[in-house]
């Protein structure tokens, strides 16, 4: 085996292990799973790294391995998959250090980090799985990793949220199987390619292909939360704060619209479903679930129920635009895939904050929030205007690049979609800042757990990963032009999705 | 059960019978002729009587596994009777039936000595005198002359399964396939497998009802 | 001539297959079914099969037989 | 028509009607002994079709041989198995 | 005697006789000792099978049709090393699971049941056939009525009853074939029978049929199943899950795809039918069984329905077959598994309702990661084997243009995430304060876990299965 089979299978070890180890460690052993956590986190992030340069040298990275005859698991770490793979190994890091202050000294946390971490290995198959086969393996493996953590808190209404969950999830994967099982029986098994691999099939099949497209983004649409296949997803709130950041940034939903990425552009191909007439609709489901989703959010009191309507909302951009043919578009909703992520898991981690620190859970309590908690309220400003599209942040240049993309498919409504989201936004997003700086303090708390000690608001471990993500929220604005940041990478994939293009 | 049900069976079983007889009725000559291949090969398997050539040689193989079926009968009774204090049954037996199998067992083991050396060249062989010598055994039982074993003594057991292992041995044994006696020997080894066939068959059959009356004893 | 005999006696047998399934006593059932295997064992000698004649009267009826009067009265002393 | 022929139908009847006793509902005992008479029915046809054409035939004799054995066994188990349903646990 | 072929049977048969000898309760070492053995032997004959081909074993020398034989295509191979590797494995785990409780005859009852097994997968003789079919049932039957408990005797009496019917119908259909061509070697028969066959066949081959769907449990026959496998000790019922009723699956298919292949095209969707029926029926029954065991005994019943799925799909593609035989396989491994894994909860909570599962992940987690791994299989989720049985299943429905097939695969793998997911949510949950638990052999747990993960592994790698599989068939 090479060094370049290797490494995608030590990428996806290096989370894989750690987990198993950490499910056979006893409850009370937690510097050795820390210790293994952060081993796997950084180890993991050090590869990444290595795969980041080398395909950016124009290197190829894959695996195959024969399950059946003619039926093969396929790895390839193009930059499609990095793309994702970087988002999720960064965020995963931040992620474990806040899990690890959050749910310090509760039970069942070898358990937790166990699945914690499978649900991270499955995102990095689901990122680098090479065909629909593999693609399907992990992403139902996540489901099966991610339902422990969603009732981790064995509560009535976390296994009821949990139960939903599972039905609309494990509903979603059969209607993807089926899907998939049927382009095998029409194209045999083919990887993904850049361009998609359909076209051949020509006319001929017009019909059939509609239908599996159908099979095939409802399948990952649950996961992607796209109306009307959303309902799982405020009801998967009553996990805790981080398992709520990981399945909303990086792990869940992310994989869904990584999904639609994949099937639209290396399945089908962006040209061919255009000619099959399937990305206008997928547009307009995306636009609906835009709009949808910001105006539910603004009915939401309780205040990670409408980050999760938010969630729905801005999932669908990514969904958008790949819907709208042509490379600007997919530039824009390729980098929005990065932009959500850090932005919206700033969010969660400061609404984690918030309920760890105040007992905080309502919009309604959070008047003078920002006077007690500074930094988190800052980190949340800036993470709340980077999802309005406010200047100089991240949203602004996804926001950006998908009205140019809306442009240029000459879809103009799109543009008038996003203009709708981003008002809708600032209306759900404000009057929280407004109450957390502008509105007096209330007499007491609703239940203070960690008092302040002078400048140190809450716990370490909770407040740096929002402050950090937050950083990047701005960083990945303002240097939005330069040759490392996620725009410049989204271009280089568009670029091989579409062959060459002009600005 | 309701009328309709038992109506349906009984139509159906009708239909059966009608096809059944139907084709018993109209049926080709047989393909093969597999009587002209025993008396063929009868010179070498050992044996004169033709019945007696295919249960222990030709198709001696559905024999050796029909012993291990009568073993699993016993086990099953066995299971299932409750364990009881081996007490003799003697009291309730009545003196006439006490004498006549006095009498009549020694006479069963002689017939089944006899049907046991026939085997080989008339009608008779091991069943038939395994049989004869449960006969025996259970007669001495009725007339209380013998106890329940709801729990096989040990030396019990190795008669139960002697005749089991000097088959598995003769058929393991020997050269080439399963079950292959050398021409010369095939007479001998026949009747030796016959031998301990009749012996532990006779207690197997006589186990099936002691081991089974125990249960009445139990109660 | 004989056919005639090999008719009655399979007429015997079904008879008495009949009546020992109908028998609604349990006893009489046993009886019955006795009284058949010994009749089956006949039509197997009339078949020219003395092997399975022998077998069937001393197993088939016999033994059988045994067992099954023994079942009833343990059945009945069973409870 | 020959004797073979004959006991053959025989036996199909007499398979019929174990089997009417196995399926109808009744007490166990006529199940056990429906079994019984189904399979000498299915023996009578073994080897009464065998010799529909008169003569001999050692083969199904021999089969016949094993499974009057293998229902004697069945049925003693069976007995064994209905006697300790009747019981009470205790 | 080297050929390993005929000591799969003698060896069984021998140290069955030989734990009988030691008495009540005894034997279990030496039963681990054979299997092994067995297990190496099945090896080495699945070698020598994908090596040179079809292997021929006439026992006697004599040969059919006037002797019997022995043999063993790749469709055989793959039982035999299922079989012995699953029983290996469940004896181990039986070992423990009867310490102490000195199991009449469980030992002896073994090994006359894996004789029966091995004896029927390598048989080509119709009248043989029979005998195997009565050993396996009467051991069965002798398996379940272990532990003499009134409730074990009346399941096993009606499993009894209901496999003696059928013995007796099959025994008929062989009566009427050896009527027609004087011989019941299924070598013999292949070439001489045809499509114009007279009626007897066809009567012959529906007898067979239907005696061995009722020993299946097929749906409707499979009303015996639930409470033989549900009132049985937990090593028995696994067995007999996962084993003994693969068994007549086995020979149905062998006959069916050999000498009755003329007259089977009809019925091919008879089966299909019912097989629908069963999946739906069997986990509408497991979704709201109140025992544990008897939960998983109806899921069989579901899960034997996707092995009759395959039955109209023989005749046009090669996937067909083996989707039937991974399904077969990998529940064979699972359903062990999770019947293991119930007792186990049994023993440790001392109640086998549901709902007392409260707790159990917390206190037997790498049981309850058995019962969840083997659940994965059973709801045809990847990576496992159940999940390739499923993809093939449906890849071949799809091939053949039949929707309705897929459609039910697909249902029936949502229903059984219904009953899963009953028990694991369950176990989830925290324990009552009142809730005490027996400690557990952990031998019981890894044996219960390796079968579940052997279910798993094999949905990452059943290539050389396949090739197996391939190897031509005997008829």
């Amino acid at each position: 085996m090479t060094l370049h089979e290797a490494l995608p299978l030590a990428v996806l070890a290096s989370s894989l292990v750690p987990g198993l180890i950490i499910f056979a460690l006893p409850e009370t052993w937690v510097g050795v799973r820390t210790a293994l956590n952060l081993l796997g986190a950084f180890l993991k992030l050090a590869l990444v790294g290595v795969l980041l340069a080398g395909v950016s040298a124009g290197q190829d990275y894959g695996f195959r391995h024969e399950v059946l005859p003619g039926l093969e698991l396929v790895f390839k770490a193009d930059a499609l998959a990095l793309l994702y793979m970087a988002l999720s190994t960064v965020l995963w890091l931040f992620t474990t250090l806040y899990a690890i202050g959050y749910l310090e000294g509760s039970p069942h946390r070898s358990r937790f980090f166990g699945f914690f971490s499978l649900c991270v290995t499955a995102t990095m198959g689901i990122a680098m799985a090479g065909n629909l086969f593999t693609f399907f393996m992990f992403y139902e493996l996540l489901t099966l990793a991610t339902f422990p953590l969603v009732v981790h808190r064995g509560t009535p209404q976390a296994m009821k949220g949990g139960m939903i969950y599972l039905a609309y999830t494990l509903g979603g994967g059969a209607l993807l199987l089926v899907g998939i099982v049927w382009l095998h029986a029409l194209a045999g098994t083919a990887d993904f390619t850049h361009g998609g691999y359909l076209a051949a099939l020509g006319e001929a099949h017009a019909g059939a292909l509609q239908i599996a497209f159908l099979l095939l983004i409802a399948g990952v649409g649950v996961k992607a939360a796209i109306v009307p296949l959303h309902g799982w997803l405020p009801q998967a709130m009553v996990a805790p704060a981080p398992v709520s950041a990981l399945l909303h940034a990086v792990a869940v939903v992310k994989a869904g619209a990584f999904g639609v990425v994949r099937i639209v552009y290396e399945v089908y191909g962006a040209g061919f479903a255009e000619f099959l007439e399937l990305l206008a609709p997928l547009a307009v489901v995306a636009s609906v679930t835009i709009v949808w989703g910001s105006w539910r959010a603004l009915f939401q009191d309780d205040l990670k129920k409408r980050l999760a309507y938010s969630t729905v909302s801005q999932v669908s951009y990514i969904v958008l635009g790949v819907a709208l043919f042509g490379p600007v578009g997919a530039i824009g909703g390729l980098v929005h895939l990065v932009h959500q992520g850090i932005m919206k898991i700033t969010l969660f981690f400061c609404a984690g904050n918030y309920a760890e620190t105040l007992g905080i859970h309502k919009v309604s309590q959070m008047d003078g929030a920002g006077r007690r908690m500074p930094l988190t309220t800052l980190a949340f400003s800036i993470a709340a205007l980077g999802m309005m599209g406010a200047p100089l942040t991240a949203g602004a240049v996804s926001k950006a690049w998908l009205m140019d993309g809306a442009q240029a498919a000459g879809m103009g409504w799109a543009i008038w979609v996003l203009w709708t989201s981003s008002l809708l936004n600032a209306v759900y997003f404000l009057p929280i800042l407004w109450r957390a700086w502008r509105q007096p303090a209330p007499a007491a708390w609703p239940e203070e757990h960690i008092p302040a000690q002078g400048r140190r608001e809450t716990a370490w471990l909770l407040l740096l990963p929002p402050l950090f993500t937050a950083a990047a929220v701005l960083v990945a604005g303002l240097y939005a032009g330069e040759s490392w940041s996620p725009l410049a990478w989204a271009q280089i994939i568009a670029e091989r999705e579409y062959g060459s293009w002009a600005p | 059960m309701k009328a309709l049900p038992r109506l349906a069976i009984l139509l159906f079983l009708l239909a059966l019978a009608a096809a059944l007889v139907r084709a018993v009725l109209d049926l080709p000559p047989p393909a093969v002729d597999l009587p002209a291949a025993v008396a063929a090969n009868l010179g070498k398997s050992g044996v004169e009587h033709p019945v007696t050539a295919v249960l222990l040689n030709f198709r001696g193989y559905d024999t050796l596994l029909e012993v291990a079926v009568l073993l699993i009968a016993l086990l099953g009774v066995v299971a299932v009777a409750r364990p009881t204090p081996q007490h003799q049954a003697k009291d309730d037996a009545n003196p006439v039936l006490q004498t006549l199998a006095r009498l009549l067992a020694p006479l069963l083991v002689l017939a089944a000595g006899y049907l046991l050396w026939a085997g080989g060249h008339r009608p008779g062989g091991a069943f038939q005198a395994a049989a004869l010598l449960a006969g025996a055994v259970v007669l001495l039982r009725l007339a209380g002359l013998l106890p329940a074993w709801p729990r096989p003594h040990w030396v019990l057991r190795l008669g139960v399964v002697l005749g089991l292992f000097v088959f598995l041995g003769v058929a393991a044994l020997g050269q080439g396939a399963l079950l292959t006696y050398p021409p010369e020997l095939a007479g001998a080894l026949i009747l030796l497998i016959e031998a301990g066939l009749t012996l532990s068959l006779g207690l197997i059959l006589a186990g099936l009802f002691l081991a089974f009356a125990a249960h009445r004893e139990a109660s | 001539m004989t056919l005639v005999f090999d008719a009655l006696l399979a007429l015997a047998l079904l008879v008495s297959a009949w009546r020992a399934l109908a028998a609604p006593e349990p006893g009489r059932a046993v009886v019955l079914f006795i009284l058949f295997g010994l009749l089956l064992s006949l039509a197997w000698a009339r078949l020219s099969a003395p092997d399975i004649a022998l077998a069937e009267a001393a197993i088939g009826a016999g033994l059988t037989g045994a067992l099954l009067l023994d079942a009833l009265r343990g059945g009945r002393g069973g409870r | 028509m020959t004797p073979g022929l004959l006991y053959a139908l025989a036996g199909v009847a007499l398979f019929v009607l174990g089997l009417g006793a196995m399926l109808l509902p009744g007490p166990v005992l006529r199940r056990i002994l429906g079994f019984n008479v189904m399979g000498s029915g299915a023996f009578l046809v073994l080897v009464g079709l065998a010799q529909r054409a008169g003569g001999v035939d050692p083969v199904p004799q021999a089969m016949v041989l094993t499974g009057i054995v293998v229902a004697l066994a069945a049925t003693a188990l069976a007995l064994a198995l209905a006697r300790r349903q009747e019981q009470a646990d205790d | 005697m080297t050929d390993p072929l005929p000591w799969l049977i003698v060896l069984p048969l021998a140290w069955g006789a030989l734990a009988f000898l030691l008495g009540p309760g005894r034997g279990g070492a030496l039963a681990i000792a054979g299997l092994a053995v067995q297990t190496g032997l099945a090896l080495i004959l699945a070698g020598q099978v994908l090596a040179t081909g079809v292997r021929v074993h006439p026992v006697g020398g004599w040969g059919a049709p006037l002797g019997i034989d022995l043999a063993v295509d790749g469709l055989s191979a793959v039982m035999l090393l299922l079989t012995q590797g699953v029983a290996l494995v469940l004896a181990i785990y039986a070992r423990s699971y009867f310490a102490g409780a000195r199991p009449e005859g469980f030992w002896p009852l073994l090994g006359f049941l894996l004789a029966a097994l091995n004896a029927l997968f390598v048989s080509a003789d119709l009248f043989n056939l029979y005998v195997t079919l009565e050993l396996l049932t009467l051991a069965a039957v002798g398996l379940v009525a272990q532990g003499g408990g009134a409730a074990q005797a009346s399941a096993a009496l009606r499993y009894l009853l209901v496999s003696l019917a059928a013995s007796g119908v099959y025994l008929l259909g062989v009566a009427l074939i050896y009527a027609t061509y004087g011989t019941v070697s299924l070598a013999t028969l292949a070439p001489l029978i045809n499509g114009d066959a007279p009626l007897a066949v066809w009567l012959a081959t529906g007898l067979v049929g239907v005696a061995l769907l009722a020993k299946t449990a097929l749906f409707p026959f499979h009303f015996w199943l639930p409470p033989a496998h549900g009132a049985a000790a937990a090593p028995v019922s696994a067995l007999l899950s996962a084993l003994v009723v693969k068994a007549s699956f086995y020979l149905l298919l062998r006959l069916w795809l050999g000498v009755f292949a003329p007259f089977t095209v009809a019925a091919g969707w008879v089966l299909a039918g019912l097989g629908a029926a069963a999946i739906l029926w069997g986990s509408w029954q497991a979704i709201h069984a109140r025992r544990i065991k008897l939960l998983v005994a109806w899921s069989t019943v579901a899960q034997l329905g996707y092995l009759f799925l395959i039955f109209p799909l023989l005749g046009s593609t090669a996937l067909a077959l083996q989707a039937g035989i991974m399904q077969a396989v990998s529940h064979g491994l699972a359903k062990a598994a999770m019947f293991a894994a119930a007792g186990i909860f049994l023993k440790a909570t001392g109640r086998d309702e549901v709902d007392s599962l409260a707790g159990v992940a917390g206190r037997l987690p790498l049981t309850l990661f058995a019962f969840a791994l083997a659940g994965v299989t059973l709801m045809g989720l990847p990576p496992s084997g159940g999940f390739l049985a499923k993809w093939l299943l449906i890849d071949a429905a799809l091939e053949a243009r039949l929707w309705p097939l897929a459609a039910v695969v697909i249902s029936g793998g949502l229903l059984a995430a219904v009953y899963v997911f009953r028990v694991l949510r369950q176990a989830f949950l925290l324990a009552p304060d009142d809730s005490h638990f027996h400690p557990v052999p952990r031998s019981m747990e890894w044996a219960a876990f390796a079968l579940a993960a052997a279910s798993v592994a094999l949905g990452l790698r059943g290539v050389e299965l396949l090739q197996l599989l391939a190897v031509g068939r005997v008829t």
